[in-house]
């Protein structure tokens, strides 16, 4: 037997293979289409304080190996996923991690306090490109980084994960203000910033303008970038961007994750966290790998 | 558990210009108003949705126009290969709401297609508005003639059939006062032209909405239309809906 | 008869289409599958003061719809260019855009004076990811590329442009720099910072680790801050990243370009540029443009 | 002007286990130790280079093992199919410096296939040692026995032939002493051993190298070798080289 446990901030996972946020709702549909206990930890979409309405469609819009999307944080709110997701997870024997994205710091902390050990991790959304009030300014700027995660760390009952934005100059100095900040984990990569024009139309297509690209086009990025900052960090690494694989799975493990989460390849195909979490193995297997931890962080640099 | 279907192409036929028809083996049974969300091959990220045409016991038909990208891809598979196909999906129409007289569906371009099936469903009185750009690209009149009491033809530039928009031939068909009920799926101008027109008339109204799809089964939340005031999500809570429930005002 | 004819800081090209550096030589080869004069501009392979090795291979990889290069500005130095190079150049009638990208600040005043007025257009490459010496630090920081600009402002005797890094969190903040320093033209992007490990041998799959990545992959990053930065500033913008198609140029001129580039796309067929030059006129054609400026900037934002 | 070619697919083989034999129509001539760059299909951003394993006046064969992403895909294609080609490139191996005794062909595995087009031009004295894993994988020997004068086979585990790797067998035939040449390909730990030899006997010896590529015209600068320390490009100086002018230091 393989393995497959892995340890963020002293949450145990089954196996390293999460879902990322905004890319599997909070489960019920997938429930339909695989056993949501073969996940390491399910991430759901994200929460804020009021239910939010979302961005204007069209919100989706393919690039070459990747999409854009600008959902904007569509959501029922915190009280409705605290009522209605929260017990619908728990019957199943994973992790929940709740991705939130409020919009001011105070936010953040409210949902964070009242979320209590509800939920076995926090995410900390400081990325989401999408949203005006702020969203991308908390993660691209090193102070607010470290003040937002000190702040909501005070309020959070369960380890926190700060999710990081790969829309940066410097994602190491990101990563240390999170870590500095109080940080238990890290997350990375949410959405880089895009944009797309139909030449017939003239217009953007999106609604709007602008969206976040992720997919396979993103993961020599991703990969990059969990590389730097596992580099200067002993903080667990969730990696992501692009993962379609079992393979790639273990890219950004060789690359310095701890786990990984798995996006827009759910919107491709709804069985593709276990999917991949088979090829994965696969791999584990036919290298003769024991333990999954083997392989974190082992990549030999040149 | 649900899951994707790998289905053997069993027919492939080109109707007019760039319409391709296509027929798999399919397990499971689908509804009138149901649709696929089709993977296109290599080189293309996102699944395609695709009404379902018709369907039987063990298969199932689509017809699609070649647009961009994807479609052009799914156009060169051919008879024998395989298709990774995911449905099918979203509700069907609501066949137990079209009243005790004469149902109307109503279609143009691409949005006849699910309408085929849909006619079957409700019964030998139905009559069939389908709108063309022009008499070129008029198909499956005889596939409509066959299932439908009657088939009304319009094209946009009067080459074939009424001259004019499918809601000019439905305003006056709504005139003779024997319409229970209106299954329309097109562009989304003559979307809301029709929505209007039934709410005026007081006929129940289902609609067929299309819009960008990434999941195809409610997990992205990218493919919103407006309801009542908040974005629902069209594959999940549609691609069908009571006119009333939606709302085109931007 | 449509009207190609763009002009570049004073400079006129007969059409918008160039080559992006490093990815056409210095046109020797090229000029074996067309008549050079079918390019609006020649951008020649980056010019160092001496020569230079470049780095250990390998130095390409393929990325999902992309590429990863670290070749390291390998290049024969600026003597053997102006000796050799500029006069096979000029028997073409297209313009010679010379690249450059020295390691300091003297170096770069010393290449661009003494190309003198050889060339048509300076680029300075303030953007290479490869170099360890600061190639990248010029870029990424504003108060540098301000003063790299002016210094090396002072030392051209044709336009100057500059080439601008898309690993930063603010795109503007760098262009309005560069505008500052005295650029006369910018030009966008340069390649993103990427990685890939090989999961068999669990190493990186370039020798140097890290690379630039292009191709269409990077297409929906680069619009979105060629859109940026033509919202900020009246600099002519040359715009570049992932271009394959005739249509893909009219999306970055539609996003604000006045010219393009054309780069990994040489890589996959040596007469890409020619190639989407036709596509590009077809696009007009079809869409009854009898102007190549009626399309500049002309994108309609929701 | 040079250019591309859309070359149809005339002849397709599956030799041992994952190797393909190809042949397409092609209008240029080509020289023994060319490659072409061939284009895979969608989904493949850049070409992949191949060895020129055979050519005639308008037709060119070419043998790859399938690897990766690139090699599946093309793997894929049908006889009959167009294959996007560039090519050919590159010098060919330097047929006057054969000399006046025997000319020597040494590859091992995905090696060998520009060694049989090569054979054919060093004429009928010339011998081959051809290098593989194991039996199974043995490829091309007949093919090899119509062109040179003897075949010697090692495999790795000395199933078939000699045990051992080709070098071995290399040192034990120059033995003899009537060697005038060597023409190398294999990998770089081969070349790197072969090359040893030869200088060690004072035998012209020429290897043709593999790098990663991308434009394979000598554009780019990516795909190069170590040249008396610096580094010039596979594509364009190559892939054929003296050995005298191949670094394998580090
Ligand atoms: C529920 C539903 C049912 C449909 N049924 C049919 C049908 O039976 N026959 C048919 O010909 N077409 C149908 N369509 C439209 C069809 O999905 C699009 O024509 C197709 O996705 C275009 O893809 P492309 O790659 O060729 O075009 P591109 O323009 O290259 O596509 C780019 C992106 O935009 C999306 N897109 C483009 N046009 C549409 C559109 N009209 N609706 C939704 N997404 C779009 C694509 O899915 C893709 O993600 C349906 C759409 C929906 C939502
Ligand atoms: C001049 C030359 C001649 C060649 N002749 C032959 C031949 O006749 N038969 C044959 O089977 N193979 C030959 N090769 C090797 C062949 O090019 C690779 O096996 C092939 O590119 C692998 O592509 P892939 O997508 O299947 O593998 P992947 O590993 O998925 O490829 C990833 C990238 O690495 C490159 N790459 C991987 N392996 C090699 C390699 N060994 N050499 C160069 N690039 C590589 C690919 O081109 C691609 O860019 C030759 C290589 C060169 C340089
Ligand atoms: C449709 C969509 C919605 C997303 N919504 C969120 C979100 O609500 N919160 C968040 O932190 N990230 C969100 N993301 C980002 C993903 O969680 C992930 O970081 C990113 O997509 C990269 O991974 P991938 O390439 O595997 O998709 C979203 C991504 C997509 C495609
Ligand atoms: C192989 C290669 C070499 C490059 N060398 C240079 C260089 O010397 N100087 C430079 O400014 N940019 C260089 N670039 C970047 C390109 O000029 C261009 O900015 C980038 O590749 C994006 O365009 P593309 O996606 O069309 O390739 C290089 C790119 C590639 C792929
Ligand atoms: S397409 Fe994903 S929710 Fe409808
Ligand atoms: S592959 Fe581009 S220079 Fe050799």
């Amino acid at each position: 037997m393989i393995n497959l446990e892995v340890d963020i901030a002293g949450v145990k996972l089954k196996n390293p293979i999460i879902t990322a946020s905004g890319t599997f709702a909070n489960g019920r549909e997938i429930s339909e289409y695989y056993d949501l206990c073969e996940l390491g930890a399910v991430c759901v979409k994200a929460i804020t304080l009021e239910p939010r309405r979302g961005n204007k469609p069209p919100r989706i819009a393919e690039t070459p190996s990747g999409i854009l999307n600008s959902v904007g944080l569509q959501n029922a709110g915190l009280a409705y996923f605290m009522k209605y997701e929260i017990p619908f997870l728990r019957k199943y024997d994973t992790k929940i991690i709740a991705n939130i994205s409020g919009c001011t710091i105070e936010e953040n902390c409210e949902i964070a306090k009242r979320l209590g050990n509800l939920v076995d991790l926090i995410e900390l959304n400081v990325s989401c490109p999408n949203v005006k009030e702020g969203g991308v300014a908390f993660g691209t700027n090193p102070k607010i980084t470290k003040e937002i995660t000190k702040r909501v760390k005070e309020n959070c009952a369960v380890p926190l994960i700060v999710k990081l934005s790969p829309n940066v100059t410097d994602i190491k100095e990101i990563a240390k203000a999170a870590e500095e900040g109080g940080a238990d984990a890290l997350s990375l990569i949410n959405t880089i910033l895009g944009m797309q024009i139909d030449v017939n139309t003239r217009r953007p297509t999106l609604a709007n303008n602008t969206g976040g690209l992720s997919g396979p086009a993103v993961k020599p990025v991703a990969v990059r970038m969990a590389w730097e900052v596992s580099s200067i960090t002993d903080l667990p690494i969730i990696g992501m961007g692009g993962i379609m694989s079992g393979e790639d799975v273990a890219e950004f493990m060789l690359a310095g994750a701890t786990a990984v989460a798995v996006g827009t390849a759910n919107l491709v195909n709804p069985t593709a966290c276990v999917d991949i979490k088979k090829e994965f193995i696969n791999y584990l297997d036919e290298n003769n790998i024991d333990d999954v931890h083997e392989i974190i962080k082992a990549v030999k640099i040149f | 558990m649900k899951k994707t279907h790998m289905c053997k192409l069993i027919s492939k036929k080109t109707l007019a210009g760039d319409v391709i028809d296509m027929k798999v083996q399919f397990p499971e049974e689908s509804k009138p108003g149901q649709f696929i969300h089709v993977s296109c091959g290599d080189g293309v990220l996102l699944r395609r949705p695709i009404s379902i045409c018709d369907a039987g016991a063990d298969w199932l038909r689509f017809t699609f126009a070649v647009r961009g990208k994807g479609t052009k891809k799914l156009a060169q598979y051919n008879t024998g290969d395989f298709l990774n196909i995911l449905g099918p999906l979203g509700n069907g129409f609501s066949i137990d709401k079209k009243g005790d007289k004469t149902p109307l569906v109503i279609g143009g371009g691409i949005g006849i297609f699910p309408l085929l099936y849909l006619s079957k469903s409700l019964g030998a009185k139905t009559e069939a508005i389908l709108g063309f750009r022009t008499k070129d690209l008029v198909i499956m009149e005889d596939e409509f003639k066959g299932t439908c009491a009657r088939v009304h033809i319009a094209t946009d530039d009067g080459s074939y059939g009424h001259k004019g928009f499918v809601t000019d031939v439905l305003k006056e068909r709504l005139a003779k006062g024997d319409i229970s009920s209106i299954y329309a799926c097109g562009p989304s101008s003559m979307m809301a032209a029709v929505k209007k027109i039934a709410e005026d008339e007081n006929i129940y109204c289902q609609l067929s909405l299309e819009e960008r799809m990434g999941c195809g089964i409610g997990i992205c939340a990218v493919c919103v239309c407006k309801s009542k005031g908040e974005y629902v999500k069209v594959c999940q809570n549609g691609p069908t809906f009571d006119s009333k429930e939606v709302d085109f005002d931007d």
